[in-house]
């Protein structure tokens, strides 16, 4: 499949952020999504993996692999990690923010974030795994632009292939 | 029956250079000096995002503690930040929390 | 993911300019800034006493009211006291209380 | 009387540390005072006449007369006021200095520092007046130097002769 790439950590591994980013711009330049997208696909994959590390395996460190792939219609990165079972739609702090209280410390928005910025976010838990899919569409003018093959190509690619 | 003074901080140590005299009429004013150079007396807060690539909820949870920790009185003003971080900021509401202003000269 | 911060303080303006990435990795050290920046960090207050030229009891008890604000791990350092201010410290037993130096080079 | 001078406050009256500063150095210049007891008769007229403003007249302002001359082997301030009865001698800061409490924040130095620079303070309680009578000795290098007429002459001088 064009523009495979898998990266596995143990959560809490410093670095990982670059590593992330790295995978995400690389799926970015190949899937050919603006910079505005890109950097949204970026958070969502920052704040999952980050919530595993922090609230799934409460900062002891697990598993948590990341793969991701350009589809002709989509780009999407698929986070796996072995925490006990958390679907991210169950998190609402739509209220919160209404109320004006996002700000009272309490943290709570990156998932928020994280939803909002993709255009779809799935959840399963199977074989004793949590597997999240964070998806975003290619639009037309990037999917155009992808079949040139070097609009957008980032090498600074990390992650394996 | 002069007395001035001219303070200096650096890194934690604050300098005071005492001109003149000091006795019970211009001893109020030394004291008050103390109190400013050794107390918070922030008033505001201005964090320049130009070179800001990047701001995650846990950066956004620093604005959130800055506000906490200056308390209502002290604005925070973020200059210059990009589309991605001003948009972190309105999604979330704090932009109704400090002044966003544009992009300072450079 | 670097994240660097550069920090300026005027008259209680705290200017921090952010480069870099903001994330759960970095958002510990802007906190860090942050608490520095608008709390009391006074390591030392240095009084330079070179051009003090009178000092009474009433400046004696300012002296008395900064190691009072300062709290016992921060040293004041007097520098340059002529003698007579010297003399009215040490009648009080003050010296025990801060750390007195000769005249610096200007 | 040779270098006689005289001055009269009211209580918490602005500049007057300058005025006595100046009426000391008056004195001081014509009794041939060397520096340092000259730093110290100012401290203590300063110490004594501040109390008077703040502890006996409470910060209300009342009458203070400030006069002094320089006699043969003595220069002698003269500090009158209406105020309560109040005896410098009777405040003893001594068994706290000892303590090593001497900044304990409560103030009480000043008569102690007054007390400690003068070769003598008397004190009388005469027709509702304290009369403070500070004295500086001429020692015999100074009144020789007094005798030629010129040194330690302080043309900043005060206050009424
Ligand atoms: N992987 C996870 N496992 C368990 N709980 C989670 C996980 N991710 C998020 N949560 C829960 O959802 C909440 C909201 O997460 P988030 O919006 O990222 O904010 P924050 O992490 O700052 O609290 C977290 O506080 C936590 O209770
Ligand atoms: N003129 C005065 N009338 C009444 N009380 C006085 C007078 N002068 C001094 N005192 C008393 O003596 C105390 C010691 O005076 P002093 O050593 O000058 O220290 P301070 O004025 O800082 O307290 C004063 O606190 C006050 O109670």
């Amino acid at each position: 499949m064009a523009g495979h790439h898998r990266l596995t950590l143990r959560g809490g591994e410093a670095g990982a952020g670059r590593r992330l980013a790295d995978l995400v711009a690389a799926l970015a330049g190949t899937g050919g999504l603006d910079a505005r997208r890109s950097y949204w696909l970026r958070l969502a994959v920052d704040e999952i993996t980050t919530n595993i590390g922090q609230h799934g395996y409460r900062g002891q460190g697990g598993l948590v692999e990341i793969e991701g792939a350009v589809e002709p219609d989509r780009v999407w990165v698929r986070i796996t990690d072995e925490a006990p079972p958390f679907d991210p739609h169950s998190h609402d702090p739509g209220p919160r923010l209404a109320d004006g209280v996002a700000h009272d410390g309490e943290g709570g928005l990156g998932l928020y974030l994280a939803l909002n910025g993709l255009d779809r976010l799935d959840h399963t838990y199977v074989d004793g795994r949590n597997v999240n899919t964070l998806v975003m569409e290619r639009h037309v003018g990037e999917v155009q632009d992808t079949d040139g093959g070097t609009h957008g190509g980032d090498d600074r690619a990390g992650g394996g292939g | 029956m002069s007395f001035t003074t001219k303070v200096h901080t650096d890194d934690g140590v604050v300098t005071i250079r005492l001109t003149g005299e000091l006795d019970s009429r211009s001893a109020p004013s030394l004291n008050e000096i103390i109190v400013e150079a050794t107390e918070s007396t922030v008033r505001r807060l201005v964090l320049l995002a130009e070179d800001l690539t990047y701001m995650s909820s846990a950066g956004l949870r620093c604005l959130v503690f800055a506000h906490q920790k200056l308390g209502r009185g002290v604005d925070i003003v973020l200059v210059g930040a990009t589309p991605e971080v001003a948009e972190t900021i309105r999604l979330t509401g704090f932009d109704r929390s400090l002044v966003m202003q544009g992009a300072t000269e450079r």
